[in-house]
């Protein structure tokens, strides 16, 4: 047929590639425990970690490169670099984390790490996307994945409760997803985002259909970066699933979904902004504060954070809502900032963790401040850029996503966010007051967990977080010192 | 009303029966039996949409592949009756009913409202294997791709998940 | 005459060299002196401002700039005029005072303390400093992580509630200051705040950033109904705290309302002035009888500062020259007094372990050293002619006088109150019999040498701006005059405001772009 | 010839007979089956629509979410059974869907 069509420019998914080609020396690697001692096993991270880096590297060459497409199927533009970059520090620092952890959770590392290679990758592919095929493919790939890494912990009921109830809905959302995309491709005809949005753009789409199918494509979003009412799912799943990997899929998962969520709104329905601008605006404000609310009365430090993750998502959200560049750059610097500051306050918890539990309880950071400071420093840095209290990045990320609110016309949101973000200093505040006000229990005496792999991942966290604050322009002067990255195609 | 419609409204109807009965059944054996047919109504309906080779994918993988999967795991699990558990609440399935009607009374509202009929009756190209499988293997190489570490991923985590580990074998 | 390049930045984060080599070196008393050499250090760094500076020349002086996040216009620029001058000053110069009290009687891990009292003063003077709403937004709020552990760590017995009080308190009410600003970013197209003195911004826009800002100025100065995290706050915060919270972080409050939220939505603060004045007002005659019944002297200070407050945002909003100029005086002058009376508070604390007003009484005759600079520094409080109280709110009584005359005549019932409840504590502190015990001549000390050392430099200041305020009034006239002038162009330039108008501005999208 | 409208109302009644499913039905293996029958009534509806605009995107679609389909009964069925292992029973409610 037409073999004109098939000019692969291999090139612009070359990231994602380096992390397939990881997983799979990985896997290979790992056949060689099977002759009875473990002759591999303490190399499979940072093997893995050497594939994030080199997909690194492969994601800042291709900024220096013209913006290319994968047959109109994946595109290689300065926001898809900037996602793969967010994904590969989440996935960097949790490998980092887990290399103590994740043995005392399930002995089976090469498939583990392996798994989240390719997890990783698939998350990648998301924000490259520009197929709602790819999309759903992608969205489906990475989801199968943390389904199962939140089941790892074969030992605990809980994790694997988590992992049943997290597949269950995933799947239940993914339902809603693909029926928005099928009734989206019904009006249009089309599933390229561009093709889709000329469609839109020019009257020949079939409203009717177009509606419905992007309230259903938003339903499935909603369910995925846990948007309230749609996040019931998210206390329970991060806080049965092993620490390192709900660090990871607290950030990852969202800047690959939004990634996505982004194009689809930008490139395909831009003309819909105010309709689903509305819809949008009043999902972030429920979000944020029905996650700041619930987020105070918890008293398990894992599910704290998962609130507290889900009021983030809705202060991401607000920059979606806009509908513009700016608030896609805004967002883009938001998950990168909340890569290091979260992963960093779970990985304190990983350290945390006594052998055989799977969460912390609020009061076992009691006196931390006194017996581990260096260790209660760094969490306060987390905690205190989660609160966005300047001169953390937490801060930065929170004024440009208000700032491109506030651009876009959207002041009331802003208002509405920043009220949030005060709700919000509260709980992260009583942490920080538990650790250096309080006196130590018997729970705290016991000693925490210690690793030189953690301790290096959480000083690269503490370091960008505080960086990021007082240098914001690094990132932007990274991604060419330019604004509006998303490519219009 | 023409040989065609009859036979879609007959066909329609069971498959709605058979969903219905996924539903309602007590027994999940049961449920997993109407399942089948239901899938095999659905694979009836795609030949009149002139996809036939997506027709016998669905025989093969849904029929053929995923309830015999079900039904292997409902015999390996024991099909356990109902248990009732204090405070469940009751509310639950009504809402859940609720939602539903109150979707399918949407979605049927916003599909009824602009009559769809094809323009031109297509060259019966799509359902041919050898058209899908050029255009799936040529503009749509990446999704064979996805689909690759798709399967990838289902088979590491199937492995992750199915082999017990010894340390654990020990405890248990 | 010495010039030194990058004088400002010096200034601002010598400090925080300083915290973080405290927290590096080793042994306490080591932390101890280089933490009272880097601030004593910054302090007589900061009088080259004085030498340095261009008399009568009303603008901005030692100005530095840099571009910071140059892609949405923040930079990061500092400089200094009339108005800021004189709270640099007050803050360098407190702060070794501070310092100093702590190295005798703080005994709690001191490192951290220290590097916190010297983090905490690069926050304030870059508050003062800047020039950029986004800088002076990031030193505004990062002064509360330092002060938090302040009164968290080494307060009194309910610290925990205080410290979270009053954390929480002024993050929130500065959380819409942050939407504010993006406004005004998006309506003017800069953040520079020399620049947006000229900028002209439409009036929906100006309620709602006035309201914004206003709200979070009003919570830290703090403005009557705001202020009840600073009692709290202050009697459970340690004697240095309190001496920075009162003397200096509090400023911070009103001269925000000074240098942002007047100047940047004149016509909005001009309609909005008699609700200020009179919360301000409310706040003066509320808190001077709060004051008189309390028995904790140091709560007792506390409610002063609430009521002294109110004459400082009475004068910013009366808006006339000699208002705003006394305003700017009587920052100075509060920071100067009350920084004394929780001086003499916490040495007095320090001997007793009571503040308590029934548990003293006939000190005069056990210790008089200290009963007579007690004396001084109430009578400085309280406004006493010849003082350095009375030049300012003389000065900010005749402007409220002629914005409006009730407002003078309700606040001059303020001064009688001052002067009432400061010398009934000190009667009833001094004078009378020794009732208890241990207030006897050889159980309780007088003052040593060195911590007399540590009051005499803002006593003398008390005389030497009581005597002499043209000294100070005149760096501060030129700036507040052109500040003036170039104001009520403005005001007469705007478009004119009809009625309180609320709405959201609609086409304010993409207005700079 | 029956007109696309036809198999969209039977595909969204399908679906929402599937979402009904899940939402009220306790049994992890049932709500599961419910799950498959909302993909397939997307399926249905996808190849209406590839009729209806007489190209192929929507097959490859079908065709992709069959793939998924079979993953997802692979890892799903996985870990049924690593649950059950743990509570002895495969009810949806022991692990509280509508928890908050």
């Amino acid at each position: 047929m037409n073999n004109a069509a098939l000019n692969l420019d291999v090139n612009a998914l070359l990231p994602e590639l380096s992390m397939v080609v990881a997983a799979v020396v990985v896997m290979f690697l790992d056949v060689f425990n099977r002759g009875g001692r473990s002759v591999t096993r303490p190399v499979l991270p940072w093997v893995a970690l050497l594939g994030v880096l080199a997909a690194a590297g492969a994601s800042v060459w291709l900024l220096g490169q013209p913006v290319s497409t994968f047959q109109d199927m994946a595109i290689a533009d300065l926001f898809a670099e900037g996602i793969d970059l967010v994904i590969l520090v989440a996935t960097g620092l949790s490998i980092l984390l887990s290399v103590k952890y994740i043995p005392t959770v399930n002995p089976q590392t090469g498939e583990i790490y392996a798994l989240l290679l390719l997890v990783a990758s698939a998350m990648m592919v998301m924000g490259s996307a520009i197929d709602l095929i790819v999309v759903f493919l992608a969205l489906e790939t990475f989801s199968l994945g943390l389904y199962i890494l939140s089941g790892v912990n074969r030992g605990n009921a809980l994790s694997s409760e988590a992992a049943m109830k997290y597949f269950l809905l995933g799947a239940f959302a993914s339902g809603f997803f693909v029926y928005g995309a099928a009734l989206i491709y019904g009006a249009t005809g089309a599933t390229q985002f561009s093709q889709i949005g000329m469609q839109v753009m020019s009257g020949q789409a079939d409203l009717n259909l177009l509606y419905p199918g992007i309230a259903l494509l938003l339903v499935g979003f909603g369910f995925k970066v846990s948007l309230v009412p749609f996040h019931m799912w998210t206390p329970d799943v991060y806080q049965g699933a092993p620490t390192t990997i709900t660090a990871f899929m607290s950030v990852a998962t969202k800047a690959a979904a939004f990634a996505a969520f982004y194009r689809i709104f930008l490139v395909a329905l831009p003309a819909q902004q105010p309709v689903w601008g509305w819809a949008l605006a009043i999902l972030a404000v429920l979000t944020m504060t029905l996650g700041n609310l619930a987020a105070l009365r918890q008293t398990s430090l894992k599910r704290l954070l998962a609130y507290s993750s889900i009021a983030h998502a809705g202060y991401i959200l607000i920059g979606l809502t806009t509908g513009t560049p700016a608030g896609a750059d805004a967002a883009l610097f938001y998950l990168l900032t909340y890569a290091f500051m979260n992963i960093g306050a779970f990985g304190i918890v990983t350290l945390l963790e006594q052998p055989g539990q799977m969460d912390v309880d609020i009061s076992a950071v009691r006196g931390l401040g006194k017996r581990r400071p260096l260790l209660a420093f760094t969490f306060s840095v987390f905690l205190f850029s989660l609160a966005g209290v300047p001169p953390l990045a937490g801060f930065f990320a929170k004024f440009f996503i208000f700032g491109a609110a506030v651009q876009g016309g959207w002041s009331w949101l802003a208002a509405i966010g920043m009220l949030n973000s005060a709700i919000g200093a509260y709980y992260y505040l009583r942490i920080v007051v538990d650790m250096y006000f309080a006196e130590p229990t018997e729970e705290t005496a016991i000693a925490s967990k210690r690793s030189y792999a953690a301790a290096f991942g959480l000083a690269i966290a503490v370091v960008f977080t505080i960086g990021l604050g007082i240098f914001p322009n690094l990132w932007t002067a990274l991604l060419e010192g330019g604004l509006n990255q998303i490519a219009m195609r | 009303m023409d040989f065609s419609m009859i036979f879609f409204i007959l066909v329609a109807a069971l498959s709605v029966g058979a969903a219905v009965g996924v539903v309602a059944s007590r027994v999940a054996v049961h449920s997993a039996l109407f399942l089948l047919v239901h899938f095999v109504t659905l694979a009836i309906l795609y030949i009149t949409l002139d996809a036939q080779f997506l027709a016998a994918a669905q025989v093969i993988i849904y029929a053929g592949g995923i309830v015999i999967l079900i039904l292997f795991v409902i015999m390996l699990i024991g099909s356990q009756p109902f248990t009732g558990r204090a405070g469940y609440r009751t509310w639950v399935p009504f809402a859940g009913v609720a939602l539903g009607l109150l979707m399918v009374a949407g979605l049927a509202y916003a599909i009824v409202q602009t009559p769809l009929m094809p323009a031109t009756l297509p060259a019966n190209a799509g359902g041919v294997p050898e058209e899908l499988g050029m255009f799936l293997y040529t503009q749509n190489i990446l999704l064979v791709e996805l689909a690759a570490v798709l399967l990838l991923v289902a088979l590491l985590g199937a492995l992750l998940l199915a082999k017990w580990p010894k340390a654990e074998r020990i405890v248990n | 005459m010495i010039t030194v390049p990058y004088l400002l930045s010096i200034i601002t984060f010598l400090p925080l060299v300083g915290a973080v080599l405290v927290v590096l070196v080793p042994g306490d008393a080591v932390k101890k002196w280089l933490a009272f050499l880097f601030s004593l250090a910054t302090f007589a760094i900061s009088l080259l401002l004085w030498t340095g500076w261009q008399n009568g020349a009303p603008g901005m002086q030692f100005v530095e700039t840099a571009p910071w996040f140059p892609q949405i216009g923040v930079y990061y620029t500092l400089g200094v005029d009339g108005i800021s001058l004189f709270l640099v000053l007050l803050t360098t110069l407190l702060m070794p005072i501070a310092v100093y009290f702590s190295m005798l009687y703080v005994k709690k891990s001191i490192g951290a303390y220290m590097a916190l009292m010297l983090a905490l003063e690069t926050a304030m003077l870059g508050v003062f400093l800047s020039l950029d709403l986004v800088l002076f937004f990031v030193f505004f709020e990062a002064s509360l992580i330092p002060m938090y552990f302040l009164i968290g760590e080494w307060g009194g017995q309910n610290r925990i509630y205080a410290a979270v009080k009053f954390f929480v308190y002024t993050f929130a009410g500065s959380a819409l200051m942050v939407v504010a600003i993006l406004l005004v970013y998006f309506s003017t197209g800069t953040f520079n705040i020399v620049e947006l003195q000229f900028a002209q911004i439409a009036p929906a826009v100006q309620m709602w950033g006035f309201i914004a800002f206003a709200l979070a100025f009003a919570i830290k100065t703090p403005l009557f109904p705001f202020h009840t995290w600073l009692p709290d706050a202050h009697v459970q915060a340690p004697t240095a705290g309190s001496i920075i919270l009162a003397g200096v972080l509090l400023k911070m409050g009103t001269y925000g309302y000074l240098r942002l939220a007047r100047p940047i939505f004149p016509q909005a603060a001009v309609q909005m002035g008699p609700i200020v004045a009179t919360l301000a007002v409310i706040g003066i005659i509320y808190g001077a009888l709060v004051a008189v019944k309390q028995q904790d002297i140091k709560s007792l200070v506390a409610y002063s500062s609430v009521a002294h407050l109110g004459y400082v945002m009475l004068g910013l909003v009366a808006f006339n020259m000699i208002g705003i100029s006394g305003s700017v005086l009587q920052m100075v002058n509060h920071g100067l007094s009350t920084g004394a009376l929780f001086l003499m508070v916490g040495l007095l604390y320090e001997r007793r372990h009571t503040r308590m007003l029934d548990d003293f009484g006939g000190l005069w005759k056990s210790v008089p050293l200290f009963c007579g600079l007690f004396l001084v520094v109430a009578l400085s409080s309280a406004g006493l002619p010849g003082l350095n109280g009375f030049v300012g709110e003389f000065a900010i009584m005749q402007g409220a006088f002629i914005y409006a005359p009730i407002f003078a005549v309700v606040a001059a019932f303020g001064v009688i109150l001052a002067a009432w409840y400061l010398l009934t504590a000190f009667r009833k502190m001094s004078q009378g019999e020794i009732t208890n015990e241990e207030n006897a001549r050889g159980q309780l000390k007088d003052l040593r040498l060195s911590e007399v050392l540590m009051v005499l430099p803002l006593v003398v200041l008390f005389f030497v701006i009581g005597i002499f305020p043209n000294l100070l009034f005149d760096k501060i006239n030129p700036s507040v005059e052109a500040y003036m002038a170039q104001q009520s162009v403005r005001i007469e330039q705007g478009a004119p405001m009809t009625g309180l108008s609320l709405q959201l501005p609609d086409g304010l999208a993409l207005s700079n772009e | 010839m029956v007109p696309t409208n036809y198999y969209l109302i039977l595909g969204a009644m399908i679906f929402a007979i599937g979402a009904i499913g899940v939402l009220s039905r306790r049994n992890a293996l049932i709500i599961f089956m419910c799950v498959e029958m909302m993909l397939n009534s997307v399926n249905l509806t996808l190849i209406a629509f590839a009729r209806q605009w007489n190209n192929l995107n929507g097959q490859i679609f079908v065709f992709m979410i069959m793939a998924v389909a079979a993953a997802e009964v692979a890892v799903g069925l996985a870990i049924l059974i690593a649950h059950v292992h743990h509570s002895k029973s495969i009810n949806i409610d022991d692990i509280n869907v509508m928890k908050w």
